[in-house]
């Protein structure tokens, strides 16, 4: 029996991490504002916002609209740029002791490579590309649902980084396991997944949409059935670890995600909710663990039964 | 001064009016350290709905370890939390943002709507300051705020729209008249926002420091989801609304 | 100002309907099964159980599951087949004054088209094409996440009958708008969307899926904001009608399709919640068209207010 | 017979052991028709749960136009539902399901878990036969069913899992004793599936006509969804739970 220390310490891709409950990039902040809550010395991992080479504000209007078990966000990438990230966010997280990963979103994929470039500093353990973003060099198309320009991003990612790289799938995608192969064939050391599902609120009173931007991205219990089946069908598809995430709001929901096949969860919306969300989901997934006798986390890692 | 999530329990859910109610619930620590203009985030039911409510502290007892939140069941949240009783809990997540300035001495509270609740914590803690209050609303059943602000405010000026109750018009309407005969240093106002806009154009003609508190729709309530971000009219970057809000100088967002 | 009688009359691909409230295949079984709730001659239309050339008798083991607002089912088409529907179920509908759609599935495109041949008889409306259920010609890959495939299948269909053909279109696809234009230029005469999200839940006491065909289809509230945003997409690159459903629970639910483009609402997940919902929504849409001073309901289609 | 859904008031919902109560709704119209055997399906909450949830009448007061639903908290939904008081609503869909045949003159009823509660309402509507009941369950603490079937049986057997009350045991284990000691001419039972099995294999052996109650996962429980169909031993076409059941002679189904 080992130690509830080490019960739930994993390595992902290299990332050593203390528990392997993370946080979801956009819903954390930059770590600190949830200092009050959570003892960021605990957790698998911060990842931070969405950061890209120039600063964004983002987009105008209403961000945020709440839906049955879920909510639509379209903050549109409001971040203080790359740079400022370097100089003025990472020498205060540099005190805690946790791996920092940083959430890069470009406009092109030559975009994905500097920024992994600037980002192969010390103090920095990985990068995880969201290529669910609208962009304007393939004429709209998002790099995200279309298998090459998600594998494109990640040679190129690879070129410049000595950083193990996690590109974040999107699951608006007729086949989410294709693209994951391409991905891991492309040189992926992880896949995180998901992003959200694009969704929409019209309000009946006014006859407009609720969100500024008119769509946005549901998150939160609502899409969990969705998340768990991708990461299912991904796990039966690539040798990479998975870090799965999608409406997980208790340890019992992170379990659904590591039976899938995940090596390592995130927490997205369930902060907003409850503030201390990470650390007690790796709680109760270590009080799970005794339950059933078993000595670490990753014995459930994949251990879906399923005969058919 | 750590913000803390912790279940409360209900004291008291009382009906003001057919739609608006007072919400006492029990939380020293949060009653402890709160200042006006502060809120907090509660989070109504274990499921649905999923998010958090921001609601202004509209006035603390600290003997008592109470916070008072009067609101309006406008949606789904509130007309849940407008079903709960006495002894319930719901989960407050405290205290949040920023507080109003009180370096002044001449203070005119101006409310509009339920922007009139978080005045009067506000009024409160300006005593034994001169205060006076103005506040607005449709009709004379909206106006239902005087006894609340009984013994805090020396006098109290009211205009609804229809004229059923005070003057009829627009609380920047009055204003002119208010400002003519005192030496008002500041001005505090919530409201609807052509409120604000109205009242904080009027204080910078009139050369008066004005503070306003926005609304906006929260996720988080703490400053990392970036739900509630507005134009900071004085820099580049964008200022939140739940930390570095909702109070802020007239200038810096209108 | 028309009576409140015609005010939700509407004609559907040449389909006469009293009101745009229709009921979502499956899920209101043959429709006598509601008699007892819902007056069948005051509905827009009974979309019919998925039926098959040969009768089937399912999935074995655990058929629905509760999500967050939502639930999944892998019914797996459990139907009686196609010419018992006809010899034993259509008579005893033909006594209601309301258009019968019988929705269907075939395992190759040319089964579609015998399906759709034999229920070219009168009494029946129109056929609603399914294509969302894996089979077996095309290895595996569903006719309605390929756009050629899902062409295929309307035009095959639209040489054996003279009924308007409606087609199903399946959320699970990268670009819903390219497999509405697809269907739309292969001769639809309406689509109808969206089929379910595919999902699922695991039971973390047991390690085994919760349901029998490990997947199901996610339906229900948690579903709306991709339904809407989806039939909002369509509605922008076709002409022909869009029946929209997802989630639809009340009156206000089914304005919001109405506003980014359907013509007509199915109810499906409602159903079960509250059997007289399709009645419910067609009187509460009644009940705002009044109080919007609207005389009819078309009033409303595609009149979201966008201005970006 | 009619279904029908109606708003109920729930006149009390009390405490059998830690985790079964029995609730009382006044749902005069289905009291009325209900017969043994039949379910109602109760949406718990506005929102979430989504789904209705079946529970067995156990009992009917046509008088007081009321039934009584005993249930154990397992879940969301019977958890939520335990915290109702008196006079909440809940939507009751019902009487649902077909009901026991009681064309039968000496009938043995057998109940396992909470399998053992609709066996009350058809105990009472066997009466004036003389009736015998057996029922199992794990331990003494699940056992609480004695008083109800008060003056409802000529006997009443008992076994237990670990021997705490009753004979040790599974209630397929008294079967053989009992049945040489009275000539039954039916077996009714509702349990655990493989008490179901087991007790329907005995009666078949001893060409007693058996009928037994089944579970299964549902959404409409009026026949629409085919959630609960189950595979017909007698015919090609599935049988669905709803409404060719819950009640079906065991060869049918087993
Ligand atoms: C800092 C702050 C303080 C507030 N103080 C008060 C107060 O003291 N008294 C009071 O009556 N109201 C106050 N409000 C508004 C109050 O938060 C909303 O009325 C409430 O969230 C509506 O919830 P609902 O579920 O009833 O409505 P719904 O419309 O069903 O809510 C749907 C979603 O929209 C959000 N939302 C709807 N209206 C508003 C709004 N006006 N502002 C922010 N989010 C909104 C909800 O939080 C929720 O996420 C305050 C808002 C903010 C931001
Ligand atoms: C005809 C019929 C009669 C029943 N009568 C009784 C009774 O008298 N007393 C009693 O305690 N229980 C009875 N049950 C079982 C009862 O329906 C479940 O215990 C209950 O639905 C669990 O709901 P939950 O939300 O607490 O559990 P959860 O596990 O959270 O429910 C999740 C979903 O699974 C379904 N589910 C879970 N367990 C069962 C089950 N055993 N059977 C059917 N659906 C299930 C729920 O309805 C819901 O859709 C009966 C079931 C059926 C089919
Ligand atoms: C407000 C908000 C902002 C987000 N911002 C980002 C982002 O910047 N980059 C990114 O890759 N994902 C972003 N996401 C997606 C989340 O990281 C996560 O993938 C998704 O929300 C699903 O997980 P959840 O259901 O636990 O929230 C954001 C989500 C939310 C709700
Ligand atoms: C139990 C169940 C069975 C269904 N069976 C079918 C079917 O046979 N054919 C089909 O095209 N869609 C089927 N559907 C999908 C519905 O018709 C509908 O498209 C979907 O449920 C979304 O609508 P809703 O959220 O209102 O339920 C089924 C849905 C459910 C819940
Ligand atoms: S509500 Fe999340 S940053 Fe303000
Ligand atoms: S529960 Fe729907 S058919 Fe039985």
């Amino acid at each position: 029996m080992l130690s509830s220390e080490t019960m739930l310490e994993i390595d992902i891709a290299g990332i050593k991490m203390k528990n392997p409950i993370m946080t979801g990039s956009g819903t954390f902040g930059f770590g600190e504002e949830y200092s009050d809550f959570v003892d960021l010395n605990k957790i698998g991992a911060v990842v931070v916002k969405g950061t890209t080479l120039l600063p964004r504000c983002g987009n105008d209007g209403v961000r945020i609209a709440e839906t049955p078990s879920g909510m639509l966000n379209c903050i549109g990438l409001e971040n203080p740029g790359v740079e400022h990230f370097l100089s003025d966010i990472l020498p205060r997280l540099k005190k805690y002791d946790v791996p920092i990963i940083v959430n890069v979103s470009g406009n092109t994929v030559e975009e994905y490579g500097q920024l992994a470039k600037i980002l192969d500093v010390y103090g920095i353990a990985a990068v995880e590309l969201n290529v669910s973003c609208p962009n304007v060099k393939e004429g709209g198309i998002v790099f995200g649902t279309n298998r090459d320009s998600a594998a494109a991003v990640v040679r190129e990612v690879k070129r410049n980084t000595s950083k193990p790289v996690i590109i974040k799938l999107s699951p608006n995608v007729t086949d989410i396991a294709d693209m994951a192969v391409a991905v891991e064939e492309a040189g992926a050391d992880a896949i995180s997944m998901i992003n959200t599902l694009i969704g929409m609120v019209i309000d009946v009173d006014t006859w407009k949409p609720v969100l500024g931007n008119i769509t946005g991205g549901l998150s939160g219990p609502a899409v969990k059935p969705v998340a768990v089946r991708m990461v299912w069908q991904v796990a039966q598809v690539v040798k990479i670890p998975i870090i799965g995430m999608g409406g997980i709001m208790t340890a019992e929901d992170a379990i659904e995600f590591f039976l899938a096949g995940a090596s390592a969860v995130a927490i997205g919306t369930a902060n907003f909710v409850n503030p201390s969300a990470v650390e007690d989901v790796a709680k109760g997934i270590q009080e799970y663990l005794v339950k059933k006798k078993l000595t670490h986390v990753s014995q459930l890692i994949g251990q879906l039964k399923v005969n058919k | 001064m750590p913000k803390i999530a912790i279940d409360t329990t209900i004291v008291e859910n009382k009906s003001i009016t057919d739609d608006v109610k007072e919400l006492i619930v029990y939380a020293p620590k949060i009653a402890q350290q709160a200042v006006p203009g502060q809120f907090v985030h509660i989070k109504i039911a274990t499921g649905e709905p999923l998010l958090r409510r921001p609601l202004s502290i509209s006035n603390v007892n600290v003997e008592a370890g109470t916070l008072s939140l009067i609101y309006r069941i406008v949606g789904k949240g509130t007309a849940y939390l407008a079903n709960l009783r006495t002894n319930d809990e719901v989960n407050c997540l405290g205290p949040l943002g920023n507080g109003f300035d009180l370096t002044c001495e001449r203070p005119l509270l101006v409310g509009g709507g339920m922007g009139t609740a978080p005045l009067i914590f506000l009024a409160q803690r300006l005593n034994p300051r001169t205060t006076t209050v103005l506040m607005g609303g449709r009709n004379k059943a909206e106006m239902f705020w005087q006894p609340m602000y009984e013994g805090l405010a020396k006098e109290i000026h009211i205009t609804t729209d229809d004229g059923s109750m005070g003057t009829k018009g627009f609380t920047v309407s009055a204003l002119p008249e208010l400002v003519k005969a005192n030496q008002f240093d500041r001005i505090f106002v919530c409201g609807p926002h052509v409120m604000m806009e109205a009242v904080a154009k009027f204080a910078k003609e009139h050369e008066i420091p004005c503070q306003v508190s926005l609304e906006k729709y929260m996720a988080c309530g703490i400053g990392a989801c970036l739900s509630c971000t507005c134009v900071n009219k004085l820099g580049d970057k964008r200022k939140k609304v739940c930390t570095d809000g909702p109070v802020f100088w007239a200038e810096e967002v209108l």
